[in-house]
């Protein structure tokens, strides 16, 4: 017999305009970030951002194993994004999902264009990241996380990355899409993830699902972006708190 | 777009590209906005509820649309369901030598299933046979047979092709042996699609965005980012991909010669019948 | 709920002796072959045989993926054998099956005898068929498109190989059974696929199920060789449009 | 026959073994057509519902025959189904150091299944328990236990012997704290075949056929090809193996030869005592 | 404790922890029998219906406990299943480059869940939902965070720990639309566990016993037994592991020792609270 | 439908205190060892203990495959312990499963300490083991079959090794628990297989669920160890039966 589902509120706005956890259109949630939480790992973050709890641990660059995927030309960027079998709802198959793969390879490619990685040939930078618990918007916050475990092994890095997103809900433009305004419009939402290198003004992930028009494009670009803002604010100050310097991730 | 599975392209072969995309122009003679030919052949798949292959230039994808019958989500019991899958033939690349890559065939699905899926282009309630019981679900699998560049847009036209051409058929209860089965009465009917959802990808060379990329342009870009696009011009799915990066700017911009394509593309669909080659 | 499985004709045979399909016993399906078909492969056809509609591109000889599988005293061939999910009536699991793979290697023995493969050391020759339709006799279709795949790719042959099949149905011995003859006496068919190289009078492919006696397999080999001169008529003739030469295959 | 695993045999040995061929006869003095020493032992596995071992000289195949229940298929709602297995156990032979061949195993599987099938060998509505709802699935599992040459002939002895052994149970249906179970009631029965189906492998080493190959003579031989026969004599399968071809003569002369051949086979089958070793 | 993952350890950091534990003492300082520091942290996974994370030094471990609905045994119908799971986050350690050791997480799980299913920790009626037709089935999972010695005592901590904190949902059978489901009335309940079961593992370095181990002594010692007590001083299971081996007189040290340190870490569950760090 | 589970004896017990198969406390099942089954391996035992019955096939010290698996320092022994899908009550799937890889490792880690693997860099020693008929502890029978396997490659081992087991079953101390005496107690059976050099007095294997009092777990030792004597004098007259030589195994 299945479960019955959750029951959606009736509302996603509040009559003074603000958003039903109490957040301006242009709010994150709540984001903690700290960095150096693994003992093991040359690099590591943890990242709290609404309810997600998510750890990425980085190591190298060091040897490519399987060895036939090492590059004599250049160094190589693994990603591998998990999320605990308990991080969901339902339990969740602790067997690699095509999603998981999917975001594995979306970090991968958010986070790639900041590195040197053509100064490391034969070598791998793995992060590995783990999703303790997931409360939407998981993919921008292992951005987020992977960036900030880079940065802590301490190699030289173009920029930071930023993971953050932006929505259309009810027809209004919203910054850092929860869980349950995402699933309040019963797949008819509007949700555009990003990676912003905030000091470069570019983006390195960008996808969107939902119906928008490109006078909204425009806007929502905008937005996201400062956004990403808020979320290198927290980035550096981690690594500050760490490192007690002020520069990180120039 | 895996590089790391390109052929190796002489530095000399890449300056020329670059250079004639300075002049605004391409290794074939078209503009960096211009689509190659584009050929739509449909129903070729017996077997199937519904097929199609496209041909953008050099490049072949077919699609086939199957069905089978299962139980509705709790909370749409009166709606079926469909699905996207991506196959690379292996023998649509000499680069496939180790085997297609896995990667690009699971984000050729994804984009796919985006740009239908969110352009509400399917009344999925089409799709129930026995509300809260039995529906439709619809397979939409993409064969990449000639792997020769823009390999999303023109799965995308496929897919749209083949899902205008679907049938399905009529089915009844009837009990054999004590045995209840699902029996066709011989009738079908379509889907009735009334858009045509497209999806337009920019390849970035350098600070040149161009679209429909042959193969090698394909290889030597350094981002692409795909727009589908209804046929009231809103944007329905977004996917950026490649190491490379873009502006707000760059991405507006883009947005809006999306907007300008759409309509030819979508005329394709609209217009195509089934004479490409009588086989 | 299952789907009701289609009903079968009363009868195989017309009045007139003439099977469903308006064939007499010894007459093949419509069978058209194109060779050329795929821009990126060495050599590719596309074989519609009845329904069957089965396309194979071919490369090589090239170097072998993954290596340890090279030969240092010989070239090996090989063939994959694939149905696409939409190719049958209902859909077929994308995960290659048991079946698949061992018509990919009923094919590769069918085909390997008239390569030279000693003359290609430590490299293979591949061979990637997909049935878009299948229709009954796929095998038999396949061995006639790898082969012209192959010629296609223009290394030497000592001769072609057609592929085509022999049954007996309600007790009369026919050539080239279709997938409605085939099912009529729900599995009691007799069916019998070989690979036929005409020149060398030779078999490479020989596969039978049902009940035959001596003396019925002799009078099926009789039948199946002339089916098999038919198959490599429609081969030559497609090769020579694409090559307008006479004497390919020899 | 997977060329590829086989020991490097030296040409001396080659070379000997051709000579003898050319004489009409082979290293352990047998003739061409004749069968190494064929021992059977059935009901050892004692968890199975029906088992056999077979050695043909040194080759050793042990079968365990199991059921399940499920669902008959939908047009033969009174008809059990029968389903054959193969694993070459991997100390079965020297050659598996880098893992058995699984293509020879599906191979083998495959064979003994269409000999067993085709024959009519067993009346499938003796599997049935009730109809439309629940009927017997027999596994018929062969295991390659010491790999020795002419694993076809040894397995579809094997498959036979284990099948002729099988006591199914008769069940009744219960209900236990609501639960409806099929319960045995104790006793048993066979399957009550009636034909002995066998298969005769026919090797071709230069231009000799040869039957019942050790290993040296199959790891050399060009081409297999595998007649299974019924009791009347009438062939009910037959499979091609190897790189090697085969001419009409050859084949019609193989076919006479396995009709010659069948009955000496059916005999061991009929015939077989469980007093093989005690154990 | 696959050495063959291990870090290269100099023959010079050997001798020296050798040397300590022959005067006594280990290279942090404690003595033999002593454990470093244990922290509980509990509920801290949302999503989950129980969770704990457990610091024993340096090494982390993350339970979290999920149900899901199933059909109960045959032989048990009003009774719940609990299973355990084990996964090494690669992130955890530098050795695991070439991936995680599965051998050891498999026996990591095998070990937790014999140490809760032995000790009759749960009454496994309170995981039944309506007799005979469904059951709570509750997963145990355990995340290997970071790796830094005795992952056995700390994950066993850490699944008793998180069991602690399971709280179940109360359901009601809703009928919506026809279709019935399971509905959560908003109550919860506790699993009234009322045992602490706890493991403790000994190291067998050269001919030293000791008990929680850091990194680079599990990684030289020769052999390692496990004991899991209940709060009677009762053995509910043992597990020996590694290449070593181990004497009667040395196991009944062990035994005797375990059963004296248990009461301490017993102890370390019956008072854990949720304030490590706020997160 | 399900089958309906076989029902229990209502006692373990007779009334003159043996056991249901008439064994005393300290007895064995009858055991029957044989060396040298096997014509291809370089060694091979057969187990049958009670029911179960067990063939066992070694190789080497030979080549490892896959080659990355060899160490340049010591041969490697690789265990590969598989039930036949006929060996228990319902028939097992043949996808090798989790407690079978389980029982591989720990066989392996109970036959490892009596070899001289340094002896033999770059090597593996491999041993087979098929379980043809399961009937409570197989695992035990594997390490008395793989350590006569290995034994009859002719290697130097430092000592045979036994595997029996010694079980708590209605508050009794019994030896050699049997599949039904195991059941009885449903789950409440306290079970300790364990492995034992006999000459060197050492346990290479040890293993125990149930519950039981740090003295009970004293008895039980010891009457383990009786067992293993037991075993080892069969390995013994298996091996001399083959050999005819007095001082196997030492």
């Amino acid at each position: 017999m299945p479960l019955l589902p959750e029951s959606l509120p009736e509302t996603i706005f509040k009559d003074d305009g603000t958003r039903l956890d109490g957040r301006k259109f242009n709010e994150l949630r709540d984001l903690h970030i700290e960095v150096g939480v693994l003992k093991n790992a040359d690099g590591s973050a943890l990242v709290c951002h609404g309810k997600n709890r998510i750890i990425a641990g980085a190591y190298g660059p060091r040897e490519v194993h399987p060895r036939h995927l090492a590059k004599s030309d250049t160094g190589i960027l693994q990603i591998s994004y998990r999320m605990a079998t308990f991080s969901v709802g339902e339990r969740k198959s602790p067997v690699p999902g095509r999603r998981e793969k999917e975001i594995s390879m979306v970090v991968g490619k958010a986070i790639e264009p900041v590195l040197f990685l053509e100064q490391y040939p034969n070598t791998t930078i793995d992060v590995f990241i783990t999703v303790l618990t997931a409360d939407g918007g998981t993919r921008c916050a292992s951005v987020t996380a992977a960036a900030c475990a880079i940065a802590d092994m301490g190699i030289p890095m173009k920029d930071l990355v930023a993971g953050v997103a932006v929505g259309k809900i009810a027809n209004r433009i919203i910054l850092d899409v929860s869980d349950k305004e995402d699933k309040w419009e019963k797949g008819g939402a509007t949700d555009m993830p990003v990676a912003v290198m905030v000091n470069q003004k570019q983006y390195s992930l960008l996808q969107l699902d939902g119906s928008i028009t490109v006078e909204q494009f425009e806007e929502m670009l905008d937005l996201v972006f400062e956004g990403g803002k808020l979320v290198y604010e927290k980035q550096k100050e981690a690594l500050r708190r760490k490192y007690s310097t002020e520069d990180v991730g120039r | 777009m895996d590089l790391s599975i390109s052929k190796k392209i002489s530095s000399l072969e890449r300056d020329y590209i670059l250079d004639l995309l300075e002049k605004g122009t391409r290794v074939d003679g078209r503009g960096l906005l211009e689509y190659r030919e584009i050929k739509i052949d449909a129903g070729h798949i017996l077997k199937s509820e519904g097929s199609a292959r496209v041909f953008i230039g050099d490049t072949e994808i077919d699609v086939g649309v199957k069905y089978d019958l299962g139980t509705p989500y709790p909370d749409s019991p009166d709606e079926g369901v469909i699905t996207c899958m991506a196959e690379f033939v292996p023998s649509a690349s000499p680069m496939f030598e180790s085997g297609p890559p896995r990667e690009d065939a699971i984000e050729l699905a994804r984009v796919v299933d985006r740009g239908i899926r969110h352009s509400n282009l399917i009344d999925k309630k089409k799709l129930c046979v026995v509300p809260g019981k039995e529906v439709f679900i619809l397979f939409v699998d993409i064969y990449y047979m000639d792997h020769n560049g823009n390999g999303i847009d023109t799965a995308s036209l496929a897919a749209i092709s083949a899902l205008k051409s679907v049938q399905l058929p009529k089915l009844e209860q009837k009990v054999i042996n004590e045995q209840t089965f699902q029996a066709p009465t011989g009738e079908t009917y379509p889907l009735d699609i009334d858009d045509y959802p497209v999806t337009i990808t920019f390849s970035k060379i350098d600070n040149h965005m161009i679209v429909d990329p042959n193969l090698i342009e394909e290889l030597i870009a350094e981002a692409r980012v795909s727009f589908c696009l209804n046929k009231n011009g809103q944007i329905t799915s977004i996917q950026k991909n490649g190491k490379g990066t873009f502006s707000a700017e760059e991405l507006v911009k883009a947005a809006k010669n999306a907007r300008d394509l759409a309509p030819m593309l979508q005329q394709k669909v609209k217009e195509y019948t089934r004479d490409l080659t009588g086989m």
